[in-house]
């Protein structure tokens, strides 16, 4: 693992490298430079197997961090390659024609995130939702309560209890608060 | 170019149900509105029984044969097996799977409902003939159960389909099920369980609360 | 198994033309030679909730889009305002058919950001817990298999068996279907006074099943026929779709989860994956079978192994601080239908910042069923789906 | 002449009989299949509670003309069957309308019901009772050729297309039967009468899994009452016919019973432990086995 953590550190520019694991690894790359590295590490490293491509809201930063999530099936390592992209406008370079799957993961992120994937095949495509017309709801900003209770018609009478509270108050009702 | 710009409003219609011009064999040009034309939109009327005695026939059969659309809406439906085969059986008490909802009588909705599914679960009940009864499984569908805060799920499914039934839990044991069963039977002999005519008397709130989430509205107020 | 060349059928998929990058195709509908055909999701022979698009010539699939969303719930948005232990009872009922591997993978996650030791005899537990769900959902798919090709006889003898599952984890855990016994820290409970005589009795019954099932099915003429060297998965696009589990399994690829990366205590079990070689429908199914002996045998070896007690639970914060550092994790596991990963990501505060689920049903029945129903016959794209292990909630959460 | 007055209300009462046995035996049906699969099962009468519930649904759907024909057209495929089929042996009030040519007559109706529902099932507009419909007569088509070969191989071994014939030649004893006397017709016969009922392997038209449920998609309340009907006298009628043509005939409503019980067992018997054939697979099926017994018939004869 650590040559190859050597390997690409030659050739690419690694921020952050993470050792979660002995046969797990997090590093950082460039924007740029992620589609090569992907590709490097697919056709020269052996991590032909992908295993999922996700993005954090990190929305203090004001970014998107992808994380692409290779395995090598022989040498059973796994390495996860977080970029990070600007939140406004979020575009990132299409990695379909490296796996099957990907197109699938990036309609699920333009619809869900927002994050344009131009080139993809069918990335216009609603995936899950059907008729959205609000922010892309994975968004930090997008309130899901506050959505479900203007439309959804919620039933009265539903109790919520803050557990701290309620656990207090049902073990030690002598208690003083 | 008026069609046009009417297309242009829904956003979301699907280009099959396109208002369009299309030219015919003999070189007329014909106009044609696919909602107008391939569905009928009348609304649905209240029905009125007959005869009280011959409806309590009636009800007494349709109580003992109970057709189940085979839909399986949510996570409930990881019981429907376990009920139809040899531990609970629910065969003995009439209760039969159909996959067609022209043919079935009872709709399972088993447990929470996504949007997406809630308009193809308004296009089925439409599309089941009268008399027709929901049992809603799940206390997903009563008031949305853990998903109340979630921005894809209905909370209380009285507001869309009228319910006859309620089967509360997460999820439902089966022999819940049959219990609920047993109480859908209870209403029917008892000519209670008349959700159709309900549907029909309060149509317009029914299909203002439909509309209101699904935003992409691409299909005729009424199918059957 | 022996390769017969001869019996493989794939389909001459160039015949058609494939569809467009927005995922259109060039063909004339109103011809009247093409029809498209919706499959779902109200269709008794697709798996769940979910709903095939398909254009047919003939009987033949010219093209197929897989649509989901129908039991989209937004777990992932509902988790990120859910404390941890929160989150946990939200998060198992992700996959409904086994949620075991959602209450492993999350308790996984949270002990090892949390930097928590789990202690062996919760361990043992555990797996014992995820055997016993890989058991009852094998139950229902391997003679699912025979019901998406009109012998519905498995099914009502599968499911007996799996109840009688079901009533084993009711003893242990107090549920029927959701059971909440993993959780982050430990398990929930020792296992009950009589417990592994009537998990043996329940076994020794799976066993004559599976029996009983080889005769009904495997060795039917006619199932055969409906399933030999259809659906033929090329060993060349294991790597390229990512595909995992059974599926990798019947095309010689010896991918499983509790042999690669060895979780609990499954380097101290002995015993083999089945493969094979033939990768269409029918070898898919007997690997499903050959899972169902392996586990029925892991459960044996786990019962018999197993430490008489011990601690199950080792010293976790008070549940409702629990306030867990910056960090992120990948945790998988093997679930009936390959591999089953969690990936999360915290930020120091009482709520996960970000948890994804990686569903093998993800690529199965998207991009692969997508490409695998082309140039298929319209009746078996029910055989198809089952056999690929299709299940729609993890597609979509 | 009252004569004919009274055969016609024995026709009548006989469509009863056969329509009450019908329905019970299909009870009795499902009761076996649910004991195969470890279950109670509905209720032997449950069909009777089907029925009236399905009449008793109201309707509101319009597909034209053709779509109210079509299971009036069914209907009467099977009660044309009936009213030509002799059911009692010796006995005159319960031989129906037969007469000197009814097996061709019988033949003819057989496929007349099929016809016209693939009309009316055509009119619902629903692509899966098109393909239903497809499925239905290619492989309609290829059962009723051993079948043919094998009626045409006993008229020709007992000289006569009248089934009252047939069944005289049969008589005295069980080694007269025809599944003795010709054993190559009777087995093309009845593996033709596998696909005939619809039972799996050749269930293929109703497919639940593949095209559910085929060309009744559309059907309901009112229209599948009659198509219930008709199936509960159908299913009669064709053990019947077979029954007829190589298992000797009956010569009292008991042995009737219990004749055309077992014959229906047969088809599903065979239903409940295999799956469902592809329609190719199906007809190149029929093409094969069946129809060259049912030529070694018609030769060796």
């Amino acid at each position: 693992m650590e040559q190859i953590l050597q390997d690409i550190g030659k050739q690419f520019k690694i921020t952050d490298i993470v050792k979660k694991r002995d046969n797990l690894n997090f590093i950082t790359c460039e924007k740029e430079q992620t589609i090569s590295l992907i590709t490097y590490l697919r056709d020269i490293k052996g991590f032909s197997h992908f295993v999922l491509l996700s993005v954090v809201d990190w929305i203090e930063d004001g970014v998107f961090q992808l994380v692409y999530f290779l395995n090598n099936p022989d040498k059973k390592i796994d390495i996860g390659i977080r970029t990070m992209i600007s939140r406004e406008n979020a575009t990132m370079t299409s990695a379909h024609h490296l796996w099957e799957q990907i197109a699938t993961y990036q309609r699920e992120l333009k619809e869900m995130y927002g994050i344009d994937f131009p080139g993809s095949p069918r990335v216009d495509e609603s995936f899950i939702l059907e008729g959205w017309d609000d922010i892309p709801p994975m968004r930090r900003e997008f309130d899901t309560k506050k959505y479900s209770e203007e439309n959804f018609f919620p039933r009265e009478g539903r109790e919520t209890n803050d557990p701290e509270e309620y656990m207090k108050k049902k073990l030690y009702p002598d208690e003083e608060k | 170019m008026a069609i046009e710009e009417q297309n242009k409003k829904n956003k979301f219609i699907d280009p099959d149900l396109e208002k369009r011009e299309i030219l015919s064999p003999d070189g007329e040009i014909i106009k044609i509105d696919p909602m107008k034309d391939y569905f009928c939109d009348a609304k649905p009327k209240v029905h009125e029984p007959a005869n009280k005695v011959i409806e309590k026939f009636l009800n007494w059969s349709r109580a003992n044969s109970l057709w189940v659309l085979a839909f399986g809406t949510g996570c409930g439906s990881i019981e429907i097996p376990s009920l139809m085969t040899s531990r609970f059986d629910a065969n003995r008490f009439g209760v039969q799977m159909r996959p067609t909802p022209r043919q079935s009588s009872v709709f399972i909705i088993s447990g929470y409902l996504a949007v997406k599914t809630l308009k193809r679960v308004i296009r089925s009940y439409e599309q089941m003939q009268e008399p027709r009864y929901v049992v809603a499984l799940g206390s997903c569908t009563v008031n949305g159960g853990m998903y109340y805060d979630s921005y894809n799920t209905i909370n209380r499914l009285d507001y869309y389909i009228p319910v006859d039934v309620y089967v509360a839990g997460c999820m439902p044991r089966p022999e819940a099920m049959l219990a609920g069963f047993n109480k859908l039977k209870e209403r029917i002999k008892a000519g209670r369980a008349e959700g159709a005519n309900e549907y029909a008397e309060k149509f317009d709130w029914y299909k203002a609360n439909q509309k209101k989430i699904i935003k992409d509205w691409n299909m005729p107020d009424y199918n059957w | 198994m022996k390769k017969n060349s001869k019996l493989i059928w794939t389909p001459d998929r160039s015949k058609f033309p494939e569809q467009n990058s927005d995922g259109s195709l060039d063909v004339d509908l109103a011809s009247q030679k093409y029809v498209k055909v919706w499959q779902g999701p109200n269709h008794p022979g697709v798996t769940g909730n979910m709903s095939l698009e398909l254009t047919i010539c003939g009987d033949e699939i010219v093209q197929a889009k897989t649509h989901v969303g129908y039991l989209h719930r937004g777990f992932e948005k509902l988790i990120e305002r859910r404390k941890f232990i929160q989150g946990f009872t939200t998060c198992i009922r992700m996959c409904v058919a086994e949620p075991d591997t959602n209450e492993y993978n999350f308790s996984r996650c949270v002990e090892e950001l949390s930097g928590i030791e789990v202690p062996e005899m919760a361990n043992w537990l555990r797996a014992l817990a995820l055997e016993m769900a890989r058991l009852q959902m094998l139950l229902r798919i391997v003679p699912g298999q025979g019901n998406t090709t009109g012998l519905g006889l498995g099914v009502q003898w599968g499911v007996y068996l799996r109840d009688l599952i079901l009533d084993r984890f009711e003893e242990l855990t107090g549920g029927r279907v959701y059971h909440m016994y993993i959780t982050p820290g430990g398990v929930r409970g020792l296992l009950p006074d009589g417990f592994k005589q009537r998990m043996e009795d329940a076994l020794k019954k799976i066993d004559e099943f599976i029996v009983d099932i080889t005769k009904l099915m495997y060795n039917n003429a006619v199932f055969k026929k409906r399933t030999v060297g259809v659906g033929y998965l090329d060993p060349a696009w294991i790597d390229k779709f990512g595909v995992v589990g059974p599926n990798a399994r019947a095309a010689g690829f010896k991918r499983d989860v509790r042999k690669d990366y060895p979780y609990l205590i499954y380097d101290k079990l002995d015993y083999e994956p089945f493969t094979a070689t033939d990768s269409d429908i029918y070898t898919r199914s007997l690997v499903r079978r050959e899972d169902l002996r392996t586990t029925v045998e892991l459960i044996r070896q786990i019962m018999a192994k197993m430490p008489k007690t011990g601690n199950i639970r080792a010293q976790t914060p008070n549940v409702l601080h629990w306030k867990i550092p910056k960090g992120e994790t990948y945790v998988r596991c093997e679930s009936s239908r390959g591999e089953y990963g969690y990936y999360m990501v915290t930020d120091g505060s009482e709520f996960p910042r970000r948890v994804n689920l990686r569903g093998p049903s993800y690529v199965h029945a998207v991009s692969l069923l997508e490409k695998l129903l082309v140039g298929a016959n319209i009746a078996d794209v029910s055989s198809m789906m089952v056999s690929l292990g299709t299940c729609p909630p993890e597609i979509e959460r | 002449m009252d004569n004919i007055a009274i055969k016609l209300l024995f026709t009548l009462l006989g469509l009863f009989i056969v329509l009450n046995w019908g329905l019970i035996q299909a009870g009795i049906m499902n009761k076996i299949v649910a004991r195969v699969g470890k279950r109670i099962g509905m209720p032997v009468y449950q069909p009777y509670f089907n029925l009236i519930k399905l009449y008793s649904k109201r309707t509101s759907i319009t597909h034209g003309v053709m779509f109210y024909l079509g299971p009036l057209f069914r209907l009467s495929g099977g009660v044309g069957m009936f009213l030509f089929m002799p059911l009692i042996f010796g006995s005159e009030y319960w031989s129906n309308f037969s007469f000197a040519g009814d097996v061709v007559l019988i033949l003819y109706f057989q496929f007349f019901g099929m016809l016209g529902m693939a009309l009316g099932a055509g009119e619902g507009g629903h692509p899966y009772s098109a393909i239903g419909v497809s499925r239905g007569l290619s492989q309609w088509t290829t059962i009723e050729l051993p079948l043919t070969l094998a009626i045409i191989s006993i008229a020709i071994q007992y000289h006569s297309l009248s089934f009252t014939d047939i069944v005289a030649a049969q008589q005295g004893g069980i080694t007269h039967w025809t599944m003795w006397t010709n054993p190559l017709a009777t087995a093309a016969g009845m593996l033709a009468f596998l696909g005939t009922m619809g039972h799996s392997p050749f269930d293929l038209v109703k497919a639940p899994n593949e095209i559910p449920i085929g060309p009744p998609t559309e059907y309901h309340s009112t229209f599948l009452g009659v198509l219930r009907t008709n199936a509960a006298i159908l299913h009669v009628v064709e053990s019947v016919l077979f029954m007829n043509l190589f298992f000797g005939g009956a010569t009292s409503w008991f042995e009737l019973i219990l004749k055309t019980f077992l014959i229906y067992f047969w088809s599903v018997f065979v239903g409940v432990v295999f799956p469902r054939f592809r329609i190719e697979q199906s007809v190149s099926w029929f093409l094969k086995v069946p129809l060259i017994l049912g030529i070694l018939a018609i030769i060796f004869i």
